[in-house]
């Protein structure tokens, strides 16, 4: 089962057991949810967001490895970034898991969810809590769901 | 003509039989089209490679049955050029198409007295629907004539008086299944946007045989049928607006058209999966895809100029060249399908002996018995010709035909 | 095991084939079974011999594919045992003939606080129809028990209290598609006749392979998919008690359901026809009809020995094998189905880790959210049997999932 | 097209031509009506009933050749039978059309409805106009349709 490496990295395996910020946020001022009615996860996430920048931002939720890894990273990445930087940071990230190319910026930890593009079928769980995150923080109260088709 | 309409007719291996011992001349098109090879090897690979449910696994089989799926959504998208894939529905066909549309749009949306447009032409599949809606809502029914006589062409001089403000619903067939009329649809889609009515249009005889573009068309609507344009049985589409399919409510219950589920209550998924509840008719969505790059490889613009071309050059012979019939639907400007008339042979005997020459027409009242009333008929008869029909097979037609005009006369 | 069973593996193709490098073992089969090589040539077979357009036309083709059509609704009427083959009604699968019943039999007769009971194991499909049903009329929905623990079984005790004489549909599934359970069928419909409610059997997971008589069972509904039971996809039927049938008011509107149309009002064609708008998927009944025959060859007795020996086998497997997994369902006198979570292990990653070793799973909350969220519990991982299944695969699942939790534990 | 002439026998050409009987029956007492749904077929039937014997019957509608055909032998040969025994002549006709048998009664004029066997989709034309008299004798107001499974 070695080719499962390439997906279950090891960071990604340190980060579903031990996920980063995994708590509510008092201080949170937005709150936001996903969830992929196709496999039952569920995510809600808090972001305390001062102007626009998100000054902190945790989650807590049900899901497989890469969406609990990829929520945790999230939460570490995101946290201090304004709005624009956060998209910026998301637009690698789709990029990435959508078509394995990792982009000129340093993707850093999140590099890690490269081996996702192998797996077309779990895009969506990587990259449902950053949507929840980032619609919490632009305000728009709709849950977030993986089912958009094209997404 | 490009490449692929050489040797077109190899292309359908049902065509190569006899049927009483002469050649099939398939010439019942308008009920259901016949297959081309490559249609039914789609659902062949997809049996033995690929079959698995679709959206809810994450095993290979699964992703590859998912992934050409939804592939199948996009090129319907580009086959009616939707703005999007998301406004693609499969359904069952162009009847459990409009079904949906009168039960999720029409109960949600129309009230007591509101009217629902026809005109005088549709298939009882774009007719009952509406009379089941009006009956549950207290709306009322209306209907555009057909101008007097036989060229069954819809009488838009009326469109000013029967089209008001209290209409919600135009709904109208793009092509007749009966006369072979082509309706003006861009025009009546217009004039509906105009009073604020929703435009539904049946495409049940247009799609695969006439180029289509919802969004120059400007409908908010349109239900297709794939085998009657090459594809399977079972399976057909619902085009509809994103905003109004965003908007209506689910029309059946059940797995997969669902975001959350409780015991008591639940939450819907975004349009299209809102409206595909259960098991899809996967092998059957994906071929009927293969049908569409068929088409389109040939060329629809060819294949309407085919049809219309074969279907005058019959109604003139006909008319010319078998005593006393009656010819229904227009000379020309017209779609592959010609209904007739022999005074004093019942429609099914023309077919029944038409049959016994290997030349498969259809008789009765086509799922159009009111209009068939209005031209104080009880039934016609039918030929409807589509790509793979020829010439020749017209001059088979003219022989039967003249063969049993003789055997009642004699 | 009769001589049908001997090389039964070579009769689907599509287990012949590697997925990531290594033999594929196909254990979604409650998601849709695969398909014979004869149900594939069935399907062929129509499209290059047969194809045409049913009821409506008299020329040979249309003869042929009428007749077929014909005789395979007798063909089912015969695999369920029903007295007459108007009894079935051909559908897109379970969740259109569940959808049927609650829109045509429901609105018909219900009416405000009347109870809709169904159980706490049941498939969306046979739970949100009810819901919508239950939001149209004002009925309220009650829910049958399953006993506190993990083996799921119908909480039998509580019956009394909750089919009460304000129960008008009691609607339970046969099988559980997330548990294995089997529930008494024949004693439910019995006791929902006794307090005059009518009984809907969802047989999506029982059809094709268990034996089913309708007769014996005593229901007055029973919903089939044809994909699950070596059918292709996108039909299914659904079975009625004539009475009842006759006596609803029609679903969809369109074609063939019709005996009279006006523009203004219409009357109805006698059941079956009555619930078979437009064109049918002519096809693919014909398909399942032929899957009817493969698995009446085998005979339904020696697949739900089958079925029942490798869950079972797989039950007590795992249980004894992997550390610290919990099993659902009863650990036998069960269907195929085993439901298994894996504590630290998300379903999700089980599957796709059980792919790169070709073993098909399934994971997630099998449209069966409410059930999952009683035992505690998001999704499950599922493993699900049919008859061309062998203790081989069972092995390879095993020491598939020992290298999973090895992984995730390492 | 010589094969038609065994569905199209000169019996039926004639019946169909100047079908017998063919107007309302102004003393009738019951009237039936039939309709075949998928060709759009409809008949009316009209019958003097004196105790069980129809006395007088007529018809009218609109039909193919075998359709009218049937219903004008069906006046014919129904005209002064009791109810049993226009059931055993219709027994025959339908014995007749579905299995190409002759009975051993003598079918008379009936016997040129024999070529309808091979040509299963008109064996409803042929029966029509004979349900709708035997439903109207027998006092079923219901309408004669064609479109019970198995007829
Ligand atoms: C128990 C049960 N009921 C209903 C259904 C719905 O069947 P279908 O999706 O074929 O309509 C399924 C399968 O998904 C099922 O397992
Ligand atoms: C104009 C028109 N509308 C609707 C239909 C119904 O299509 P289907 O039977 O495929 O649902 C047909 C064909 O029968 C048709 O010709």
């Amino acid at each position: 089962m070695q080719d499962l490496t390439d997906l279950y990295q090891s960071v990604i395996l340190d980060h579903n057991r031990r996920p980063r910020n995994y708590s509510v946020l008092p201080t949170a001022n937005r709150v936001g949810s996903g969830n992929n009615p196709m496999c039952g996860d569920q995510i809600t996430v808090y972001v305390k967001l001062d102007g626009d920048r998100i000054s902190d931002v945790s989650f807590q939720g049900s899901g497989c490895a890469i969406s609990k890894a990829s929520a945790s990273l999230m939460t570490v990445n995101l946290k201090g970034k304004t709005i624009p930087e956060a998209d910026a940071i998301y637009a690698g990230l789709h990029k990435m898991v959508t078509t394995g190319k990792v982009g000129e910026d340093d993707m850093s930890d999140l590099a890690a969810l490269a081996g996702v593009y192998q797996f077309p079928a779990r895009i969506k769980c990587a990259t449902l809590g950053w949507h929840a995150a980032l619609n919490a923080a632009k305000g728009d109260e709709r849950p977030a769901t993986t089912e958009k088709p094209g997404d | 003509m490009n490449q692929a309409w050489k040797n077109i007719r190899a292309d359908f291996p049902i065509l190569d039989q006899q049927v009483n011992g002469k050649p099939l001349v398939y010439l019942d098109n308008a009920a259901t089209s016949q297959k081309p090879q490559c249609v039914i090897d789609a659902l062949t690979h997809f049996y033995q490679h690929v079959n698995a449910n679709v959206h809810r696994g994450i095993h290979t089989l699964s992703m590859r049955a998912t992934f050409a799926y939804e592939a199948a959504r996009e090129r319907s998208a580009k086959f009616l050029n939707a703005a999007e894939s998301g406004e693609i529905v499969f359904t069952a066909g162009t009847t459990d198409s409009i079904n949906l549309v009168a039960n999720s749009w029409g109960d949600e949306n129309l009230k007591k007295d509101d009217v629902i447009l026809l005109t005088e032409m549709e298939h009882h599949s774009n007719l009952v629907p509406w009379q089941l809606l009006a009956r549950r809502t207290g709306a009322r029914l209306r209907f555009l004539p057909v101008v007097p006589g036989d060229t069954g062409l819809l009488d838009l001089a009326q469109l000013d008086k029967v089209l008001t403000s209290e209409v919600k619903i135009f709904a109208f067939t793009h092509v007749s299944n009966t006369l072979g009329v082509i309706n003006p649809v861009t025009q009546l889609c217009a004039r509906a946007r105009a009073v604020g009515a929703i435009s539904v249009v049946d495409a049940a005889q247009s799609a695969g045989h006439l180029p289509l573009d919802v969004q120059t068309m400007g409908c908010d609507f349109l239900a297709v049928s794939g085998h009657k344009m090459c594809g399977p049985t079972g399976v057909g589409l619902l085009y509809g607006r994103k905003v109004l399919l965003d908007a209506m409510p689910p029309y059946r219950g059940g797995g997969s058209m669902i975001s959350n589920v409780d015991y008591f209550e639940s939450k819907w998924a975004p349009a299209p999966q809102k409206f595909e509840a259960g098991t899809p008719n996967i092998a059957d969505v994906i071929a009927l895809a293969r049908a569409m790059d068929y088409l389109d490889d040939l060329g629809r613009e060819a294949i309407a100029l085919h049809d219309e071309k074969l279907a005058s050059l019959a109604y003139a012979r006909l008319a010319a060249e078998i005593p006393g019939i009656r010819m229904l639907g227009p000379a020309d400007h017209r779609s592959g399908v010609i209904s007739f008339d022999l005074p004093g042979v019942h429609a099914h005997d023309v077919v029944t002996m038409a049959d016994q020459e290997g030349v498969a027409l259809r008789g009765g009242h086509h799922c159009n018995q009111p209009l068939m009333r209005k031209l104080g008929l009880s039934s016609t008869s039918r030929a409807s010709f589509y790509l793979y029909n020829t010439e020749d097979e017209i001059a088979r037609l003219v022989t039967t035909l003249q063969k049993i005009h003789g055997f009642f006369a004699g």
